[in-house]
């Protein structure tokens, strides 16, 4: 068994690799674009293999990485970033500062692989997708300080470290959405999704602050064990809150932001606009499972009871409302965001459930979000190669696409089924296992609303996979097969996509340390989800291919909720509306005030005053000799007399 | 009729004789007519100083004033008649009402002060008071000294300023 | 018997009368007489003090003095320049002359 | 002639030279002028470098000037002064170098900049009350002319603005130093303008400036009623609520290197004098005034960030970004905690970097396009990739991002603010930190309406001879970049010299 410290160089050389390779590109290879992205990808390469190597290691002996707040110091090396108040002396620590550094526990192990791994992929596949484009260099750039600064993330121990990476992966993610520079929308989509995930991570903040002020103490083992002190009274200006319920939903808004739970999720299928290989990494399988580990992360903080409930139907409403505009959108990718958004709805559920519940096991969640980052991965690679076959992201032009891109339909059709959870695939595993969670713990209302999205996810990629694969080609010209480049990591992804939810229960095992284990899916689960899909697919191939009812007759019977849908609940007009008439009002009046009142009254009102003073003084000068004579005499006069008052 | 009654006489006279002067030197409408009577009032005021046996005074009063000063007047009042302006002028109504309302409210106020004040009834001690040019050439030139050579700089300074000013040529 | 209070009187009334003659003309020569009036009131209740309240001092006579001769030269230079004003305004009269208005 | 008033001096004896290089002669003026805030700045580094932490004053140099007055010639180091002489060596050489375009009268320009770096030197060095406040108009005077001769729009209306404003902010703060003078001679009995003397001697006598001041009748203690003068006279300079607004006109048409110098270091020549003289000598005062101006850099912070979303006008944006900033400085100095006032000391630093190169870019781009108006801008991003990458660069800094120097000084003005032990700080703290979400709204809307989106020629005449920046540009606004890198990478490297710099002034606080 190698010992922890090698462990902790190597992990060290994880997000080590892809900052390396930033600087170097950065700096030496900013012009050729050839360079950058084979250098990026090998040191990609690289810190993927020692990233398996430290999961193989964990994989192989749990017990060893059991980490509890008394050794969580030898499975962490850091360094001070910045010491905020050195004098402060408390029980547990001395010095109170923000530390930065490597950690080594299972989630972040099997983090740091799922990362790494996927990253690798997409290296590779973007080398083929990217070909010709005049910004390769640039991107690649961006994609390997995306790397490091997610893998930052997933290795830090402490809530600082989290949320100093989480605010570098939104910058990634704006940088790499806003790729396209002279296309407007792609500018507009990036800084949407940045400043709605600001205004998320506004919460995350107001809820370190207080931490800070409360705790005096940001690492997560050491604040677990202080859970019963934490969740005292606490008198914040007017209002008196329980200081752990309020903390955990201030967290959660931060999640909200970067993984797109209901009111946050509007960037999301904006961010489209960035190029495919963006979209697979960053907003299919990485970024947006930021907001789940840091669920993970803190679950023993969390732990304690109704504030998880509210997190779990936010995470089942944000999964039913996405599934049902997915059903309407004709551009594949943004069918596909609609699915994350859905897919992530339900891994939020599923650490609500197992929070709300005494005995939880944070492993359902993460188990589905290991799962979904591959094969949605899988289906935005597929995506992105269809796309560059047809030319078109508008499913209604392609048609018959396993005539010409053999590899990538089956690929497709593989991802599809993993993510409706058909039994062998992987997406039945995890997914039916937070429905079971669902209907095990007594929460009716959410069992009810998963098997619901079960069957509408099924629905809308049927639809697509109709829409893509039956019937003739519909755009103009013939699509190709991508080169290997590209259907190479479909193929892996498509590999894992069918065996990475066998190992479910070992993964449970390895997640707790060896503590708990989940009991494995009855069949009642696989005949329900069986069922499901059949259902699913059937309907879908009843309206679309057969047209039994065609989908404009129902799109005209229901025409109220078919716009609703495909204004996708106003939620975009909502947003927009708040902030231009609410936020760029109050902007605008608060200029004004600035220029009138605070400069006019307080600034130039002096200078009116001495004018309009001076005006009036002038009227004395009247010039004519005898008015100064009578004035100077009188007062005299008057002046003496007063002298004889007394 | 005795002495004191002559002087009592004499004072009474020659207070209604300045105060009438006065009084015509500034109604006249014509500025010879005021200017005369002006002389008047500076001779009656040479005679309360006489009566004070103030001799010096009394002749400064007159050699200087009446005789320099108001000869100096009538000498410019002709010359601007020489040079066209018409020699009498109209008075001010409006003001003359506001003039005297003010000068009778302080009138008022100075006579309360004087007939209220602390040495009512001082008489005029004639015995041993006396005022001759050599005291005050005395004090002038030691007590005085400064403000002397002060005034003997102002009058040259008007000497030059009164020549520079009706030079010929000043436009 | 003459007393202060006499004296003073006629001061005041002397001065009174100037400064009704300042209000009252318009020309300048008459300004200048009823000026001199008013110097005319203060030299006779400045010898009155002189010779009542102090009758050794000379501080009144020496005060009248002084008045007397900066009467005159106060007149000089008012004559000097009411002849340049009347070249200038074909005036004496001290209303039209307002130039220095604002 | 110690290191220390070397470096005080170098500037002016530079602007003495440059007056006497004849006019025409352009290339001397810049040479000189480069040279000596290259040698300021290599000297910076030096004492920095060769500062033992926890050394207490260094480099000391202390003369008698006024016997009898007690004033004395006295310049010493601190923790403090060590890193902001950096920050100032290092803005006046950007700003040196990005004022090459300066064509008429360029001799003057470059005398007046330089002095005015001197006396702001002098303001980090001084120990002595009546040599702080002469370094302190020193710095403030030359900005008239100028803004007045130099600058571009309503240039005199600014210059006058900004000056008068200045003004009544020294006058207030003349007083109050004469007060604190007079106070001690009351108590101690010995005339001294020695800050130093000064803090010890409160250790000594417990009722040093304690005592009640008879004003119309009332008793008010001498600390409570000195105080806001201090605070108000500097808060003045230093963008405090209601005296802000000559920031947006004079920064608006002073020229680049006068709006990045005084942007940069001027303002926080203002927060720097009430932590000298305001926290160090009347802590009570400040005990007793700390919510009301907390309130009000609330206010400043808030409604600056709001402002500045509205507005079209590039420099106007910085500059009410510069006072949203300048907000947080304050809001940390009100605070009184150990984090929040070593918060705002990083703030004053990152923010420096951050508006000089915010200035500077903003010269370049009105240098090229002659328009500050942003309707105008837009897609410039293929001819100015420079100039983008480094507006984005210094946009992400003032927003915040971990990383770059903004985000750890924020962190820091805020947990500090949130543990102070009045009772309304943590609602302040909490509302404070919704700047961050406005900032990032404005940067990003100005960032995408000049840069991105689609490159019109017809919208602006100059966009068909639209060049990136030239080598000496680039020059001085990537070192202001590589500050920013650096002290937002690892700012534990700046944070220990500012606590070492602030352990007289905790003492004092009973920190």
């Amino acid at each position: 068994m190698i010992e922890l410290s090698t462990l902790l160089n190597l992990a060290w050389l994880v997000p080590g690799l892809p900052f390396l390779a930033f600087i170097i590109n950065f700096f030496f290879f900013r012009k050729s674009a050839w360079i950058t992205s084979r250098l990026a990808t090998l040191f990609m390469a690289g810190s993927a293999l020692i990233s398996w190597k430290i999961f193989y290691t964990v994989w192989t002996h749990p017990k060893d990485f059991l980490v509890t707040a008394q050794n969580w110091q030898d499975y962490s090396s850091y360094f001070e970033w910045l010491p905020l108040d050195p004098s402060y002396q408390s029980a547990i620590q001395k010095g109170f500062s923000i530390n930065i550094g490597v950690f080594l526990d299972p989630l972040s192990v099997m983090m740091l692989a799922m990362v790494a791994s996927i990253a690798t992929l997409i290296h590779i596949y973007s080398i083929g997708y990217m070909h010709g484009d005049p910004g390769k260099a640039r991107f690649f750039l961006y994609l390997s300080l995306f790397t490091f600064s997610m893998l930052g993330m997933v290795s830090s121990n402490n809530f600082m470290q989290m949320f100093i990476f989480w605010e570098l992966v939104g910058l990634c993610s704006y940088l790499l959405i806003g790729f396209y520079i002279n296309k407007k929308s792609a500018g507009d989509a990036a800084k949407k999704a940045f400043i709605v995930t600001r205004f998320a991570d506004f919460g995350f903040m107001v809820g370190l602050v207080l931490l800070a002020w409360v705790a005096h103490d940001f690492n997560f083992f050491t604040l677990s064990t202080r859970v019963d002190e934490l969740s005292g009274i606490v008198k914040v200006g007017l209002f008196t809150f329980p200081f752990l319920p309020m903390f955990s939903l201030m967290i959660f808004m931060g999640a909200m932001g970067k993984s797109g739970q209901f009111p946050f999720h509007i960037w999301l299928p904006d961010a489209m606009e960035g190029p495919t290989p963006v979209s697979a990494l960053i907003h299919a399988a990485t970024m947006v499972t930021a907001g789940v580990f840091m669920l993970a992360r803190c679950f023993p903080l969390f732990h304690s009871g109704n504030e998880m409930e509210i997190i779990a139907y936010i995470g089942g409403f944000t999964a039913l409302f996405a599934a049902t505009i997915a059903i309407v959108q004709f551009d594949v990718k943004k069918i596909l965001a609609y699915s994350t958004l859905s897919q992530l709805g339900y891994m939020v559920m599923g650490m609500g459930i197992e929070g709300a519940i005494v005995a939880g096991n944070p492993a359902t969640g993460v188990f589905h979000l290991f799962t979904h980052a591959f094969f949605k991965a899988l289906l935005f690679l597929g995506a992105g190669s269809l796309i560059h076959a047809a030319h078109t992201n508008d499913i209604r032009q392609m048609g018959n696409m396993g005539k010409y891109a053999k590899i990538t339909s089956i690929t497709f059709l593989i991802g599809t089924l993993a993510l409706c959870g058909f039994p062998p695939f992987a997406g039945f595993y995890s997914k039916d296992a937070i429905i079971h969670a669902a209907h095990v713990n007594g929460f009716h209302g959410l069992y009810i609303l998963g098997t619901i999205t079960a069957f509408l996810t099924s629905f809308y990629m049927a639809r697509c996979l109709i829409y893509v694969f039956c019937g003739e080609y519909r755009g103009e010209g013939t699509p190709h097969e991508s080169s290997f480049t590209m259907t190479f990591p479909l193929v892996v992804l498509a590999i894992c996509s069918i065996f990475v939810g066998w190992v479910q229960q070992d993964f449970t095992i390895f997640l707790s340390g060896g503590q708990m284990t989940m009991e494995p899916l009855g069949m009642s689960a696989y005949i329900t989800s069986i069922v499901i899909v059949i259902l699913g697919f059937g309907s879908a191939y009843a309206i679309f291919h057969k047209k039994v009812i065609s989908p404009e007759a129902i799109s005209k019977a229901f025409v109220f909720p078919h716009f609703v849908l495909e204004k996708k609940y106003f939620m975009d007009e909502i947003w927009d509306y708040c902030i231009r008439n609410i936020l760029l009002v109050v902007s605008w009046i608060c200029a004004t005030f600035d220029k009138k009142i605070v400069d006019g009254v307080l600034v130039d009102g002096w200078d009116y005053l001495t004018h309009a003073s001076a005006r009036v003084l002038k009227q004395t000068q009247t010039g004519v000799l005898h008015t100064y004579i009578f004035v100077g005499l009188t007062s005299t006069v008057i002046f003496i007399c007063t002298l004889f008052i007394n | 009729m005795n002495e004191s009654t002559f002087s009592q006489l004499l004072f009474y006279v020659l207070a209604a004789s300045s105060i009438f002067s006065a009084l015509s030197a500034t109604f006249m409408k014509d500025f010879f007519k005021c200017a005369l009577s002006f002389i008047l009032l500076l001779l009656s005021v040479a005679g309360l100083f006489l009566q004070m046996n103030m001799p010096f005074l009394a002749a400064l009063q007159v050699l200087v004033y009446a005789g320099g000063i108001t000869v100096l007047i009538l000498f410019g009042i002709m010359m601007i008649y020489q040079m066209g302006a018409e020699n009498s002028e109209r008075l001010r109504s409006t003001e003359m009402i506001v003039a005297a309302g003010v000068s009778i409210f302080s009138l008022g106020f100075v006579f309360i002060k004087i007939f209220s004040s602390a040495y009512p009834n001082l008489q005029i001690n004639s015995v041993g008071f006396l005022s001759s040019p050599k005291i005050l050439g005395e004090s002038l030139l030691n007590q005085f000294l400064l403000s002397f050579d002060i005034l003997s700089v102002l009058l040259l300074a008007v000497l030059i300023a009164t020549s520079a000013l009706v030079r010929k040529g000043v436009k | 018997m003459i007393t202060l209070t006499h004296y003073l009187v006629l001061g005041a009334i002397l001065i009174c009368i100037g400064y009704l003659g300042m209000m009252v003309r318009k020309s300048a020569i008459g300004m200048l007489i009823s000026l001199e009036i008013i110097f005319n009131g203060i030299n006779l209740t400045a010898v009155a003090f002189n010779r009542f309240l102090h009758p050794d001092g000379v501080i009144g006579q020496i005060m009248v003095i002084f008045i007397i001769t900066v009467a005159a030269a106060e007149t000089a230079i008012a004559l000097a320049i009411m002849i340049n004003l009347f070249k200038k305004f074909k005036t004496i009269d001290v209303d039209e002359v307002n130039l220095m208005k604002w | 002639m110690g290191p220390l008033s070397l470096i005080v001096l170098v500037p002016v004896i530079a602007a003495i030279f440059v007056i006497c290089t004849p006019k025409e002669n352009k290339f001397a003026i810049r040479a000189i002028s480069t040279g000596a805030s290259f040698v300021t700045v290599v000297l910076s580094f030096l004492l920095l470098i060769k500062f033992q932490k926890g050394g207490g004053l260094q480099f000391v140099e202390q003369f008698t000037w006024v016997k009898e007055l007690g004033i004395e010639y006295y310049l010493a180091m601190d923790g403090m002064g060590a890193v902001l002489c950096v920050l100032n060596a290092v803005i006046l050489f950007c700003g040196v170098l990005s004022s090459y375009g300066i064509e008429d009268r360029a001799k003057e320009y470059f005398a007046l900049l330089l002095i005015l770096a001197g006396g702001v030197f002098g303001v980090f060095l001084s120990y002595d009350l009546f040599m702080f406040f002469l370094f302190y108009e020193i710095a403030v005077l030359p900005m008239y002319l100028l803004i007045g001769v130099w600058g571009t729009g309503q240039k005199e209306y600014a210059a006058m603005k900004l000056t008068l404003m200045l003004l009544f902010g020294s006058a207030l703060i003349l007083v109050a130093l004469l007060a604190i003078y007079w106070s001690f001679f009351n108590t101690t009995g010995e005339l001294s303008f020695n800050l130093v003397t000064m803090m010890d001697a409160m250790k000594i006598y417990p009722n040093l400036f304690q005592e009640d001041v008879m004003i119309f009748g009332y008793k008010i203690n001498f600390q409570i009623l000195m105080y806001p003068a201090i605070f108000m006279g500097f808060g003045v300079l230093s963008g405090l609520f209601p005296f802000h607004t000559w920031s947006p006109d004079g920064h608006a048409s002073a020229p680049t290197a006068v709006s990045m110098l005084h942007a940069g270091v001027l303002m926080k020549l203002g927060a720097f004098g009430i932590i000298r003289v305001g926290l160090a000598l009347l802590p009570d005062g400040a005990q007793y005034w700390a919510l009301t101006f907390a309130l009000l850099t609330l206010i400043n912070i808030v409604y600056g960030a709001l402002a500045a979303m509205s507005q079209t006008d590039l420099k106007y944006i910085v500059a009410y970004s510069s006072v949203s900033h300048m907000g947080i400085v304050n809001l940390g100095i009100c605070a009184m905690t150990v984090e929040s006032i070593q918060g705002s000391v990083l703030q004053m630093i990152s923010h420096g970097m951050m508006t000089g190169l915010f200035f500077g870019l903003i010269g370049i781009i009105y240098g090229r396009l002659h328009t500050r108006d942003i309707t105008k801008m837009g897609g410039i991003v293929k001819r100015m990739p420079f100039a983008t990458v480094a507006f984005t660069f210094a946009g992400f800094a003032s927003l915040g991002l971990p990383g770059l120097s903004g985000f750890a000084a924020e962190v820091m003005v805020f947990m500090g603010t949130v543990q102070a032990k009045l009772p309304a700080f943590q609602w302040i703290a909490v509302v404070a930190c919704v700047s961050v979400v406005f900032t990032a709204i404005y940067i990003l809307r100005g960032v995408q309406k000049i840069f991105y989106g689609p490159f019109e020629i017809e919208k602006n005449k100059y966009f068909a001879t639209l060049t990136d920046a030239n080598t000496t540009e680039k020059t001085a606004m990537s070192i202001l970049m590589a500050f920013i890198l650096l002290i937002g990478v690892y700012p534990a490297y700046t944070v220990r010299f500012i606590y070492d710099g602030l352990l007289p002034v905790f003492r004092n606080l009973g920190l």
